[in-house]
């Protein structure tokens, strides 16, 4: 009755492809941010599918620190963000140069 | 819109040849002297033109030259103290004779608080080519006076005439590309017939409702001196919080105000045109309609003008009437402000607004009962009230004096010590004393920064000098201040009002003189003569000696203030009002400054405004 | 066909197609509804994976933490653009399409390489992901991560704190990105 | 387990398309009567100055970053507050850094004024 | 016969708990323009029907027949979703609640708090994209101002709900309401009730804080653009709401459908929950009836500074009084 | 225009007809919206004495999207035209429009060159109510009249609506 | 904010909530018209009327005083010699047309003042609403033969 593993696995691949893709096609930084975001919640479905595999709740609590992760990098990412749109009223990645910053 | 209808006239109208011949073409020269004059006239030298007592009023007549010189003195000298400019407006003499003299005269309403002095200062208008015609200018006076913007934006509007030196010479009421000036005397009326059954077959009846105007599709222009880095919103006309239809241009940062555009003339509606057009006695029920909130105030400003301009004596129980009136006039006045006010802050669900008009109905069923209406009474007319009291009017109105005091607990109880409401008022739209005077507030707003003033007590009218009461005053400065102490002179009026009714005297409810009361109903089946003055008060209406007068009086707002200019015909020549909500409104921009946009709400709601009267 | 497999087989379809709107949508706000959409996706399948609390915590930090913070900032930002068209060197676009594909060539073949049933018996070593379940394992082995995840938050507070109250004194608002454009 | 998640899944897809009727059905069952000024931003009666997405203070992204961080900090709460019948003491000791560190974050705030609005 | 177990029977208790809670809305708007209408000493709706109970089908019957227009200065599909996103969370928080012994509304799931938080979170999204979406000054203000009340507000909330859940035990609220309580334990969980309260307030974006709606300054808030049947939901939205946050106090609090002879006869279940509801539906209005609105800034700073910090305290104390005294 | 046409005629409108008319009479919700003296007694009208709220009209709305009522409540002058003319036009149909007062009606006592001599020039008017202002009670008299006017409405019969004029046409000077 | 600020802030909303509380208890104080008659004072300034003599000769003589004191224009009086065989009135003269445009009037009563042999009378009607425009000139059909108002006059 339950749905093999490696399916969800394909499914994180793909979407983490997908992701990967965006990062690299769009310009605006927002977007490209989300599309991180999308990765990483691919790596999350991953492990959680491992820790079903396995029978093993620490993929779990890997995944659970991993989103205290993602929140922090979001509030300081999406910061650095702001404060660069501020100073160069600009959301394109590509006039976006940290180090001239 | 057909603007160019030529005012209907009709035969037995008062016509300008029913005029007495030889009209001067300057109001009468003041005369006599005081020690405020003498001190300008010793500074002045021989500059000036005139200056002295007319209708018991201080007058000056200035050259234009000398305005701004003259201002400056009338602040800054230590035995002058001239501290506020009440009042600016401007005259149109191009239908009197006039002899070479200038064509526009700009008048000043100088008040000195602390010396409780009043001082009227005339100035003739230089006048310019330009273009095709002249135009009249003038020093402004804001540079000195603060308060003198608005007034000075409203004379050039409707007059004309232009003030050099003025910070924002917009147009403050017409739309900004109305063709004329309407208040000057070659602007007609307009307007249109009215209609009987005998102008049905008019065309235009047919596409009434059908004439689907488009609406307008250009977006506003942008106020001076605001950013469109920031963000710039209206509120208003249509909002529910600007009491009406005052337009606010509210720059923002964030939630910050940057400044505030107030944009009036939504409600603009004539007034001082119509009355020009109007007999004396018909405009007493225009009156009503300008701060609708308080008629009765509007009535008594306005027939005490016209009265003492006639030289009339009121007889004394007409006098204390209207001292009921006016009032219960203020305390319902206070409850509509503090049920809206509560509104505007709380929220639609607060329970305060239903008692505070609960309250505020009862008085308008004393008024029904006086005065056949319960908004517009027009109950106070030229030379008395319009029908003595009824019988019962006492009793009933012992009945909610005696209630009142307690109501006014209740609501204090709901709102003054809640923590919420005090959060929301406290420290919220903060006016300095200096600042108060310089603006030229009144009323509420003045007393509220901790200036004792009060046109009832100071200047006293209606016979308010036999009256105990106090004068309630905050140093605050802020909403909160001006909040309890409108509450608190809702005490002081329950308080002026019990002693009125106990002591109404009996005796006539209007004047004797028949050339300006109706004569009573009885007299007229058996006195020729009286009959004779029927007919021509109601057809002609009396005369008013030619001559202009500025009276003002303490309504709930503030001072109301009209000045009329008469050319010794049955229709003023030029009148003026100075409403306090239109003075006081200036304040908005200067209080709501850094402060939070919700602030601005609970701003107008302290400044107490009517948009009838700032629009007029 | 199982049931569960369909049901699989139709929420991975809605993440997918999900996914792919983040990508493609001009608009930030639809890209961050999309976003929106892909993560309550997998919290359902966290469900079938026998997660309980993660899809809760998914749901509660995701949906309800960070794509609200990327809509704030994007209301603060205004960005309204459409940077298909400004992405000037196309060789980039080439190249993120390869590499896409091959990425998910590799990681799929590396994953179907192996089949991988899972038994009742190790899945209920899972007690269902239950918050017991979770919080008993974290604080029998992960106490001292789980101190330091409070460390690393105060740091983020701070980090973000400070750069998003950089010059507040300059006037509090962000240049609109469109005035820009 | 997971199916008994389902019965939520039913109820989120009826809600969702009770919310689907309520929005589609109005539009065949009212009148329409358009013009220019009905699709117009309402602004007062007045036309706007300029499009409303524009500037926003960056307080709110404050609130919304902040009101993340703690976000977190409470779900990590949950799983504790789940255990600590069963691990007692420990589990409260284990919170006891945690807890000093949130509340060491968030003093911190409000010395700076993060947590003053005004 | 599985799929009827699976599918069936769930679809149409869920069919019925949305048809009841609909109702319920219709008859909260009703109950409150009454009550509102006794507290300011007049009658309220009384024409439409007896006592005006056909008031909300007049309503009804007017929004539905009333024209739709999408604005052509709107992002179209986010301000058609805005509405039904609104609406959505406050049908299905309802899903974990106990009705009677042993009887969840839908479905009792290992993770009965969570939901309720979660649910919570995802509330603000109908307000924060009917602001963004509607492209107009006042809705974006509007929704910039009660999202973050709302997310705010959120906090202590969810810091709440840990102490309740610590001193419970179980995440399922139906073994809540069953499990038995000290009498120490509901002294101090009614402790927690008014700010408790304030919260649910807060969140439901009720007077008075109901700042995102404040006709005063923004018109309509976030609402502004919407007109008819969108509209409508966005009502709808507020008041199940109310009804759902009342049902969820009642539970948390009161003992949900507790009450004598409620364990022997499971009808009396829904009715003493009922009750519950209705009794704490009366305190939302009153409240509305008495209470002035306070600015923005003042709301945000109530809970950052005091409501925050004294939900910390909360959990602290119950951990301990938890770990001590069980 | 939707449903009107999809339905056949006969009883079925006929009742369909009654439930509609009858949900829109009983839940007529107003503009908030006042312009002068008449607004003060339309907010009398709201107050417990007088209480418009027995008919379900209590809910007056700020955002014309959401009202179905106008009370044009005081004068209107030429500023305040446009801006009239453009919250009707936003209003959602059906809306009905009711001149509060002789100045909305008819220009009234301002018979001159800043009022404009009835809203009926710009916008359709359903209910002209004379008084100056009308009484809290003349406004409920009108309010029942507009009911009794709804009820008599037929979805099918459209209202009358005409192509815009441009502005100069009809407002050679004003704003 | 301190806690002692939020119990203080507590019992006054807590009073605030009493004052409310009590007003639940109090009955209503709507007049629930058209479905009771409302109390109107006597001097209460309505719909014009008419009047006649108690031999059905009409007041009015047609002097157009009332036309003169009306501040807004709101009243046409054209009068025309009697028929000295049939007089409409007293006198020599009557009025011919006596229209009154209610949109226009203010209901101030000068009418009624000016007016010598008290023919014009404001009377207790108010409501008088209605849906054409036309319909507001009050020709003197419709002046002479007033409706009853549904009022309760009060006593003054
Ligand atoms: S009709 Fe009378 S009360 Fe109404 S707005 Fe006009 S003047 Fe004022
Ligand atoms: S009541 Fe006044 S306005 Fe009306 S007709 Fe008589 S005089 Fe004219
Ligand atoms: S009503 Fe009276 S005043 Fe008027 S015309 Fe007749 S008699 Fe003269």
């Amino acid at each position: 009755m339950m749905v093999e593993t490696s399916y969800y696995l394909i499914l994180a691949a793909i979407i983490f492809s997908i992701g990967a893709t965006g990062v690299l096609l769009r310009r605006n930084a927002l977007i490209i941010f989300m599309c991180i975001e999308m990765m990483l919640n691919s790596v999350n479905l991953t492990l959680i599918a491992l820790a079903r595999q396995w029978g093993n709740l620490e993929g779990q609590i890997f995944v659970f620190m991993i989103m205290a992760v993602a929140a922090a990098e979001v509030a300081v990412g999406l910061a650095i963000l702001i404060a660069n749109v501020r100073h160069r009223q600009s959301i394109n990645i590509d006039e976006i140069n940290l180090l001239r910053w | 819109m057909p603007l160019d209808v030529a005012p209907v006239f009709r035969s037995y109208e008062t016509q300008r040849t029913l005029n007495p011949p030889g009209i001067p073409a300057l109001a009468p020269l003041p005369e006599g002297e005081t020690e405020d004059l003498q001190r300008i006239a010793g500074r002045f030298r021989d500059d000036f033109l005139a200056a002295g007592l007319h209708h018991g009023n201080q007058v000056v007549y200035a050259r234009p030259e000398q305005l701004k010189a003259l201002a400056t003195f009338l602040r800054d000298d230590s035995q002058l103290q001239f501290e506020t400019l009440i009042d600016v407006t401007g005259v149109d003499r191009s239908e009197l004779p006039l002899d070479g003299g200038a064509r526009f005269q700009t008048i000043y309403q100088f008040r000195s608080y602390s010396r409780n002095q009043h001082l009227t200062v005339v100035t003739d208008c230089r006048s310019e080519a330009e273009g095709n015609g002249t135009s009249p200018h003038v020093d402004s006076l804001t540079s000195i006076y603060r308060g003198a913007e608005w007034p000075e934006r409203e004379v050039f509007d409707l007059m004309g005439i232009r003030f050099d030196g003025h910070p924002d010479p917009r147009r403050i009421l017409m739309p900004k590309n109305w063709p004329n000036h309407p208040l000057q005397k070659q602007a007609p009326l307009g307007g249109e017939e009215v209609p009987f059954t005998f102008t049905w077959d008019d065309p235009e009846f047919d596409t009434l409702g059908t004439q689907i105007l488009a609406a307008e599709s250009a977006a506003p222009d942008l106020p001076p001196g605001m950013s469109r880095q920031n963000m710039v919103i209206n509120m208003g006309p249509h909002h529910p919080s600007t009491h009406g239809v005052l337009r606010l241009v509210v720059e923002l940062d964030g939630e910050r105000v940057v400044s505030i555009d107030p944009d009036l003339g939504f409600l603009h509606s004539g007034f001082e045109k119509t009355g020009e057009n109007k007999r004396y006695k018909d405009f007493v029920y225009y009156t009503d309609r300008m701060d609708y909130l308080s008629s009765m105030s509007n009535n008594l400003g306005y027939c005490l003008t016209v009265e003492q301009m006639l030289g009339l004596e009121i007889p004394e129980r007409a006098q204390v009437i209207r001292v009921i009136m006016a009032e219960m006039q203020r305390i319902a006045s206070h409850l509509f402000w503090l049920a809206t006010h509560v509104l505007d802050v709380s929220g639609t669900g607060m329970s305060l607004l239903m008692y505070a008009t609960r309250e505020r109905e009862r008085i308008l069923d004393l008024f029904e009962m006086a005065c056949g209406a319960r908004l517009t009474v027009s109950y106070i007319r030229i030379g008395g009230v319009w029908q003595d009291l009824p019988d019962a009017f006492v009793a009933e109105l012992k009945d909610f004096l005696r209630l009142m005091p307690q109501k006014i607990s209740e609501y204090e109880a709901m709102v003054t010590e809640a923590p919420l409401w005090q959060e929301r008022l406290k420290g919220v739209g903060f006016v300095s004393a200096e600042d108060a005077l310089a603006m030229g507030l009144t009323g509420p707003m003045l007393r509220g920064s901790g200036v004792d003033w009060d046109l009832r007590r100071d200047r006293p009218y209606s016979g308010y000098e036999g009256y105990t009461f106090e004068v309630p005053t905050r140093d605050s400065g802020d909403c909160y201040g001006r909040f309890t102490l409108r509450l608190e002179e809702m005490r002081q009026s329950v308080r002026i009002l019990e002693q009125a009714v106990d002591n109404l005297p009996s005796g006539l409810y209007k004047s004797n003189n028949r050339k300006v009361a109706l004569p009573p109903r009885a007299e007229l089946d058996v006195s020729m003569e009286a009959l004779i003055h029927h007919f021509k008060l109601m057809t002609e209406g009396f005369h008013v000696e030619p001559g202009f007068f500025y009276h003002g009086i303490e309504s709930s707002k503030g001072e109301l203030g009209f000045f009329i200019y008469s050319d010794g015909s049955a229709k003023p020549y030029r009148l003026h009002v100075r409403g306090p909500s239109f003075n006081n409104l200036y304040a908005i921009d200067h209080i709501s400054r850094g402060e939070m946009l919700s602030d601005v709400v609970t701003n107008i709601g302290s400044i107490d405004i009517v948009l009838g009267e700032v629009d007029r | 066909m199982s049931w569960s497999l369909l049901f699989f087989l139709l929420v991975g379809a809605v993440s997918l197609a999900a996914a792919f709107g983040v990508v493609t949508s001009r608009q930030p706000v639809h890209s961050a509804l999309f976003l929106l959409t892909n993560f309550a996706t997998l919290a359902v399948l966290y469900i079938t994976l026998d997660a309980q609390f993660l899809a809760a915590a998914q749901v509660i930090v995701y949906a309800g933490g960070i794509v609200i913070l990327i809509l704030f900032v994007i209301m603060l930002i205004g960005g309204e653009t459409n940077d298909f068209s400004a992405a000037q060197r196309a060789w980039s676009r080439t190249v993120g399409i390869a590499l896409g594909v091959i990425l998910l060539l590799v990681i799929s073949y590396s994953a179907l390489s192996r089949t991988m049933a899972t038994s009742e018996e190790t899945a209920a070593l899972l007690q269902g992901g239950t918050p017991k379940a979770v919080g008993i394992e974290l604080f029998s082995k992960y106490v001292l991560p789980f101190e330091l995840i409070a460390l690393l938050l105060l740091v983020a507070l701070i980090g973000a704190l400070v750069l998003g109250r950089q010059q507040e004194g300059a006037g509090e608002g962000i240049p609109s990105v469109k005035a820009n454009e | 387990m997971a199916s008994d998640y389902l019965p939520l899944l039913i109820l989120i897809l009826l809600a969702a398309g009770f919310g689907v009727i309520a929005i589609g059905l109005p539009a065949l069952l009212g009148p329409r009567e358009r013009n220019k000024q009905k699709l117009e931003p309402y602004e007062s009666g007045i036309i706007p100055f300029a499009d409303a997405r524009r500037r926003f203070p960056v307080k709110y992204y404050l609130v919304a970053m902040l009101f993340l961080i703690f976000d977190i900090e409470v779900i990590f709460l949950f799983p504790w507050a789940a255990v600590l019948r069963d691990l007692r003491l420990f589990a409260l000791l284990a919170m006891v850094p945690f807890f000093i560190v949130l509340v060491v974050g968030f003093l911190y705030e409000w010395k700076k004024g993060a947590l003053d609005w005004d | 016969m599985d799929w009827l177990q699976l599918l069936v029977f769930p679809a149409i208790r869920a069919l019925i708990l949305i048809f009841v809670l609909l109702t319920g809305f219709a008859y909260l708007t009703w109950y409150e323009r009454k009550l509102l209408a006794r507290f300011q000493v007049r009658y309220g709706p009384n024409r439409a029907g007896k006592f005006g109970l056909l008031q909300p089908a007049a309503d009804a019957v007017k929004a539905f027949f009333k024209e739709e227009i999408i604005p052509n200065h709107v992002d179209k599909p986010v301000y058609l979703l805005a509405p039904a996103l609104a609406l959505v969370p406050a049908l299905i928080i309802w899903a974990v609640i106990p009705i009677a012994k042993g009887t969840p509304a839908i479905a009792d799931v290992g993770i009965g708090f969570l939901w309720i938080l979660a649910v919570a979170g995802i509330e603000s999204y109908g307000i924060i994209l009917a602001g963004w979406s509607s492209n107009n000054n006042y809705s974006l203000l509007g929704a910039l101002r009660s999202s973050a009340q709302m997310v705010s507000y959120e906090l202590p909330l969810g810091l709440f709900l840990v102490s309740i859940l610590i001193l419970a035990g179980s995440f399922s609220l139906v073994e809540l309401v069953e499990g038995f309580r000290p009498w120490w334990e509901w002294i101090w969980l009614w402790l927690a009730f008014p700010f408790f309260f304030i919260c649910i307030l807060a969140e439901t974006n009720r007077s008075p804080f109901d700042l995102p709606e404040t006709e005063n300054e923004l018109v309509a808030g976030f609402q502004t653009e919407y007109g008819g049947m969108k509209f409508a939901l966005f009502f709808i939205a507020e008041y199940v709401n109310m009804i759902s946050t009342s049902a969820i106090m009642a539970t948390l609090f009161f003992g949900g459908w507790k009450g004598p002879f409620a364990d022997q006869y499971i009808w009396l279940g829904p009715i003493y929950l009922l009750i519950k509801v209705v009794i704490l539906l009366f305190l939302f209005i009153w409240v509305r009836a008495s209470i002035g609105r306070p600015r923005y800034d003042q709301l945000m700073k109530f809970c950052w500074q005091f409501m925050l910090p004294l939900s910390l305290v909360y959990v602290s104390v119950s951990a301990v009084l938890a770990v001590f005294l069980k | 225009m939707g449903i009107e046409e999809k339905v056949p005629d006969g009883i079925l409108t006929t009742t369909l007809d009654s439930v509609i008319n009858w949900g829109r009479a009983n839940s007529t919700w107003p503009l908030l919206f006042g312009l002068a003296c008449c607004a003060m007694e339309m907010i009398a009208t709201g107050t417990a004495r007088h209480d418009i709220a027995r008919y379900g009209s209590e809910l007056f709305r700020a955002s014309p999207r959401q009202a179905d009522l106008m009370i044009v409540s005081g004068r209107v002058s030429n500023k305040m035209a446009p801006v009239i003319k453009r919250i009707y036009d936003q209003m959602l149909a059906p809306k009905w429009v009711i001149a509060m007062g002789i100045c909305a009606s008819a220009g009234g006592p301002f018979n001159n060159y800043a009022i404009i001599q009835g809203v009926d020039k710009i916008i359709p008017v359903d209910v002209y109510v004379p008084g100056c202002p009308p009484r809290p009670e003349s406004l409920l008299y009108a309010m029942d009249m507009l009911r009794a006017k709804q009820g008599r409405e037929t979805i099918g019969a459209g209202r009358k609506v005409e192509e815009p004029l441009a502005v100069e046409e009809i407002m050679p000077l004003g704003v | 904010m301190e806690f002692g600020d939020f119990l203080k802030g507590a019992s006054e909303i807590g009073k605030a909530m009493g004052v409310t509380l009590k007003h639940l208890r109090q009955k209503p104080v709507t007049v629930e018209f058209p479905h009771e008659d409302i109390p109107i004072y006597p001097r209460f300034r309505g719909r014009h009327e008419l009047r006649r003599y108690a031999n059905g000769l009409e007041r009015c003589i047609g002097c157009c005083l009332c036309e003169a004191a009306c501040p807004t224009e709101a009243i046409y009086v054209e009068a025309a010699e009697n028929d000295p065989d049939a007089p409409l009135s007293p006198g020599e003269r009557h009025a011919k047309v006596y229209e009154l445009n209610l949109l226009r009037c203010v209901f101030c009563g000068d009418c009624e003042e000016a007016c010598p042999t008290e023919a014009i009378v404001l009377g207790h009607d108010f409501a008088m609403a209605n849906y054409e425009r036309k319909d507001f000139v009050l020709t003197k059909e419709q002046l002479l033969n007033p409706g009853m108002p549904r009022v309760i006059i009060r006593p003054e």
